[in-house]
């Protein structure tokens, strides 16, 4: 093969990736706005928290990984549920409490589960699954495999105790995790730096020997490579990573929060709406030729359908039959 | 007598024990700029300034600890937890600091300071997001646990919790912030370890607190239309101390109870209910006390399954029937 | 068959279940290089290695969850708490990961965990270090709840506890560690759910667990001797799921009862098993159940007001007289 | 004043203050070596942790302070209670769990109170009074006090979630505080460098933006010094400090534990031994002349006597009235 001929098949399959990239950023997009209308229908019930605005981090860093990685999260993961690869459908239904969610209509929008696919959750206590991600990490070193666990949590779980507890130990035990702080600059309805002495997030891993790395999650390639330097670290030596990605969710907490709210302007929303992710990788792939506008729509068009048929899905299955109550709450 | 909002009726608590002590003060997440998760505390972070009203980051363990320390130079925090689900956190903090420094230290270090949040299920919010926890804290010497169910009640014993010499846990529920209903105004306090009947009757006891409330009378009332019982309905609002004697009176009188509570059956407060029925009312009862829990699962989102896990008006009448003999 | 303390019964289940099962492993701190603060995983780092026997830092609730992460892969945990007082700081971990987990994924992830570690007093610890949470651990769904009296029991229950697919907690007692007793070799599980007539009687139930079976089966010799009356004990072994067969069928033969426990009265697991009996077996019953239990008091250190804190076999000899009506 | 006179007088004052800093050194470790007997003799019970070996860190820091600031500290605390001014008599009582006891014999050994010396506790759970601390410097800075609160931890408390949470929160809350880590090299048996991914404790503190000072932890004058500084720093300005005190425990974690254990060795342990605080400003005191063997031997004869008078008045003090058992449950 000449390097030139390489050199394009690279060009190809880098348009393809982004290609790919972009299509699971609408999706996300797509799903949610759709979520966001069944809430307001009555139709998903609870607690919902969207993902809008931060889709760069759940595709870029989960194209870094292996079938047979792990991944695990908080309440505000549909996004990573969907790019891991649960059916749209599957976790809409999960949201409308369905039979056919993905865990069966008892999760709901904080509890999305895939065994199979290794997405191990949905957690939500804020931090309390950072140990878990550890264990997972323990587990693999355990068996000697050579997978590595991805755990997403957002910058406010800095501040609690059980991410200093787990970072500590993954490193004293060399587990292979990526701890991926999404920093999207609030918890809840409170800034970072109102209650974050040090707000580099990043910067905590010096206390733990570990490695980081601070990245721009609006840009769905920047965090895609920076993953890729966290998985080998983790699948060469167990080396645990601390990833600080910077975000920015452009809706309120939850379906329940105000879109900007008092905590801040809606000035800065907009300006960060600037930002976005979607439309930055959007012109990216038109710049370099590799999707023109007929292309977009139709990508667009393809997705909404996607979501579409997720939602009549999702509409039309079953809810759990009412001796489901009991099942499941302990194991034979 | 103006009518609230329970929520706006610990507002009012909050803001004249704010007035009224400056040792007072209110900790939490988000209860200053974003003027609470559930606006209980509206308007105080304007009136009292950020020394008063602290905005914390997501730390239960420490501002817990942080408001026992403070309690412990003689101020009198008050710690609001978004919810009681996440205090789970800061139980070490609760039942290890707050609860005992004072016998520890020989009668030297009182512990003025209230814990206070939503505790149990709303709607749809999952197993993790849904727990009770009245039987946990309630069996900690060391602390007293209201659950105030009505307005009224909710700021008269917020206002007791809050001038107690002692670590008060204040139950509040998420569901019962938009409840309406007549408030006194002012001075008004509700002493900690009184029941209070909420509904007179002659055949049989409703025993409940919080939520429950609602779910009794509902229920009190479907017996008196559909079976002609006249069910008395006693809400406990103090879980510690218990009111015993009120407990005891009431079903001397119907010689039979039923316990609502929305934790989970094993361990709930509801057994210890009975206990002191059984042991303070034995030549009084007529049937075995029963009892309406959550079921013994962590609980569902799906709506239908949530519905069936909690307590009901529908399954304190089925109860009630059985401890009439009616069935 | 072969006389072994309880610590090493333990030691002896640990080590079975190793060798039996390469997923189990054992965690916490200082059970490896230290042997064990108590000494039950004497040996065991130099048999199975630093990837089996994991030394932790002091942060229970971070190796808590990291054992509930690796039972998410697939691995048996076996969670050491140095005692179940510093468990407090993990119950998020036990309650909201390890119990909660299958459930809300609609069945998909079992947590074959076992949480294990004295629990209650010892000797003069102290209001911080004696702490008794049976009634806290029981009170959730999806945990299973163990506390072996007896070395037999003790190894019996461990290996059920690891075999098991669910969560379990095993609460030991220091207090038992160097206790003595006929341990079957080898292969002996004691199945999760089956109480124990530790000692059969006509005249009176005495219903125990853990340290308090010792208490009760003393006070069953003195009411045998001084008052010539009958005591059963029955010892639940499990606390979650209770064994409520044996419970009711025990008093349905001598209709009188006295529970006794460590843990304080308010929603303890005694007022559980107060409500199955009274439910179960009320129109057996000849006199209202009574209880036996830690003062409701943080534990003081000096040595005699901690003993008057303690159940004792003469308070509970005294409970039984008045449950006989003997006074 | 002459600059001559001044120096005079400062060298004097200098020595005054080295000879009470030997005096409160000895005055420890008498006190502990007669409760080492006592607790063989079955007079006092539960668990019992020696301080010797670390008597400079708690004479060292304790001589920064003023009589109205605040001292909390771990169950590791005899030392601290007794240079605070609590006497040897009712610690030695509370040890012994008598009615004189500095807690009327409910806290014992790991418990040890006395608010009107501003001493508040002794605490069992690693890491528990971390917060509790910082409580106390939030109170202070309510007032409007220009009080400072010292608490001391071990280094393993440092793995623990409530530390970090704390320091977080007393930097952005600007709390006059000194968080002071005696890092002894060992929290029970197991080794700092085993369990923490950073063995430098003062590391911790550029995550909360956080003054540290690592310090010689045999040398009470170094100790001192470091703690002058960070109690300036929280008197002006409610900034707190993270305080890392290298010492060593010459006994074992407990009376229950051996003396070094499988987990140190003996020669390490008589390797540290040379470095005894109490030896150094002995000699330090002999070399400027301040103090002669015949005057040291008086002191040492001094304080011995004062801890035969405790152990007496322990021994007499009566139990506390079986009727305490359920007393201070509750405050009126
Ligand atoms: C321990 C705990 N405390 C409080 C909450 C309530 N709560 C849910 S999300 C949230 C904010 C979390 O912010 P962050 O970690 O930055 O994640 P983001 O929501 O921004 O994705 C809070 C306070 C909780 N779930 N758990
Ligand atoms: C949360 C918690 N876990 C475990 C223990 C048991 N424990 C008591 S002291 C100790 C070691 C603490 O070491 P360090 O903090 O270095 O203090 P040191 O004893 O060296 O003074 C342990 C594990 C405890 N008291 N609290
Ligand atoms: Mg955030
Ligand atoms: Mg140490």
């Amino acid at each position: 093969m000449t390097t030139a001929t390489a050199h394009a098949q690279k060009d190809q399959s880098q348009a393809e990736l982004e290609r790919r990239m972009l299509r699971q950023m609408l999706l996300i997009r797509h799903f949610e706005e759709k979520a966001a209308e069944a809430y307001a229908l009555g139709k998903i019930g609870g607690f919902c928290h969207l993902y809008i605005g931060q889709e760069a981090v759940a595709v870029g860093s989960l194209a870094a990984l292996l079938d047979d990685d792990y991944v695990i999260s908080s309440y505000r993961e549909h996004g990573q549920a969907l790019v891991r690869g649960i059916s749209a459908g599957a976790v809409m239904a999960e949201l409308f409490g369905k039979a056919t969610g993905c865990s069966k209509g008892k999760g709901g929008s904080m509890h999305l589960f895939d065994a199979a696919k290794r997405f191990m959750g949905g957690h939500g206590i804020v931090g309390g699954h950072i140990p878990l991600g550890a264990g997972i990490g323990f587990g693999i070193k355990y068996k000697g495999g050579d997978q590595v666990c991805l755990c997403y949590f957002g910058e406010a779980a800095v501040n609690i105790g059980a991410f200093h507890e787990t970072l500590n130990m993954a490193s004293v035990y060399h587990l292979p995790v990526i701890f991926c702080c999404e920093n999207n600059r609030y918890g809840m309805g409170t800034a970072f730096e109102r209650v974050a002495a040090v707000t580099d997030v990043a910067e905590h891993a010096c206390s733990y020997d570990m490695a980081a790395e601070l990245v721009n999650g609006m840009d769905a390639l920047a965090v895609y490579a920076a993953t890729q330097r966290a998985v080998e670290r983790a699948r060469k030596g167990g080396h645990p990573t601390l990833l600080e990605v910077r975000t920015y969710r452009f809706m309120g907490h939850s379906m329940s929060d105000p879109l900007h709210g008092v905590y801040r302007t809606k000035d800065e929303v907009e300006e960060q709406k600037k930002r976005d992710p979607i439309s930055q990788l959007a012109l990216k792939l038109k710049e370099e030729g590799a999707l023109d506008q007929a292309g977009l729509d139709a990508l667009d068009a393809e997705v909404r359908a996607e979501v579409e048929e997720a939602v009549k899905f999702a509409d039309e299955s079953p809810d759990p039959d009412p001796g489901e109550l009991t099942t499941h709450v302990v194991a034979d | 007598m103006p009518t609230l909002t329970y929520r706006d009726a610990l507002n009012q608590a909050l803001r004249e024990e704010m007035q009224r002590d400056a040792n007072v003060f209110l900790m939490g997440e988000e209860v200053g700029v974003y003027q609470g998760a559930y606006k209980v505390s509206r308007g105080l972070l304007e009136e009292f300034g950020p020394m008063r009203v602290v905005d914390t980051p997501i730390a239960e363990l420490g501002f817990a600890g942080i408001g026992v320390g403070a309690a412990m130079v003689g101020l009198r925090p008050v710690i609001e937890f978004m919810t009681w689900n996440f205090a789970v956190l800061a139980l070490d903090q609760i039942v290890n600091s707050a609860a005992k420094l004072l016998y520890e230290s020989g009668g030297q270090l009182p512990i003025p300071i209230v814990f206070r949040g939503p505790n149990g299920a709303a709607l749809q919010l999952g197993a993790q997001h849904s727990q009770a926890w009245e039987s946990w804290l309630s069996h900690i010497p060391g602390l007293k646990v209201v659950a105030p169910a009505t307005p009224a009640d909710a700021k008269g014993l917020l206002k007791s919790a809050i001038r107690d010499n002692n670590p008060v846990i204040v139950l509040e529920g998420e569901m019962l912030y938009n409840t309406k209903g007549e408030v006194p105004e002012g001075e008004y306090v509700v002493p900690i370890g009184r029941a209070d009947v909420k509904r007179a009757g002659r055949d049989v006891t409703l025993i409940c607190h919080s939520k429950t409330v609602t779910v009794a009378l509902k229920a009190a009332e479907q017996l008196a239309e559909q079976e002609g019982v006249s069910a008395e309905v006693v809400d406990l609002r103090s879980l510690r101390p218990l009111d015993e004697a009120a407990i005891t009176a009431s079903v001397a009188k119907t010689n039979r109870a039923v316990v609502v509570e929305e934790g989970w059956p094993h361990c709930g407060i509801g057994a210890q209910v009975v206990d002191v029925i059984q042991r303070e009312a034995f030549d009084h009862l007529d049937a075995p006390v029963l009892r309406v829990t959550q079921a013994d699962v962590p609980m569902p989102y799906n709506r239908q399954l949530e519905r069936l896990a909690k307590p009901s008006p529908d399954k304190v009448v089925a109860a009630a029937r059985r401890v009439l003999y009616l069935d």
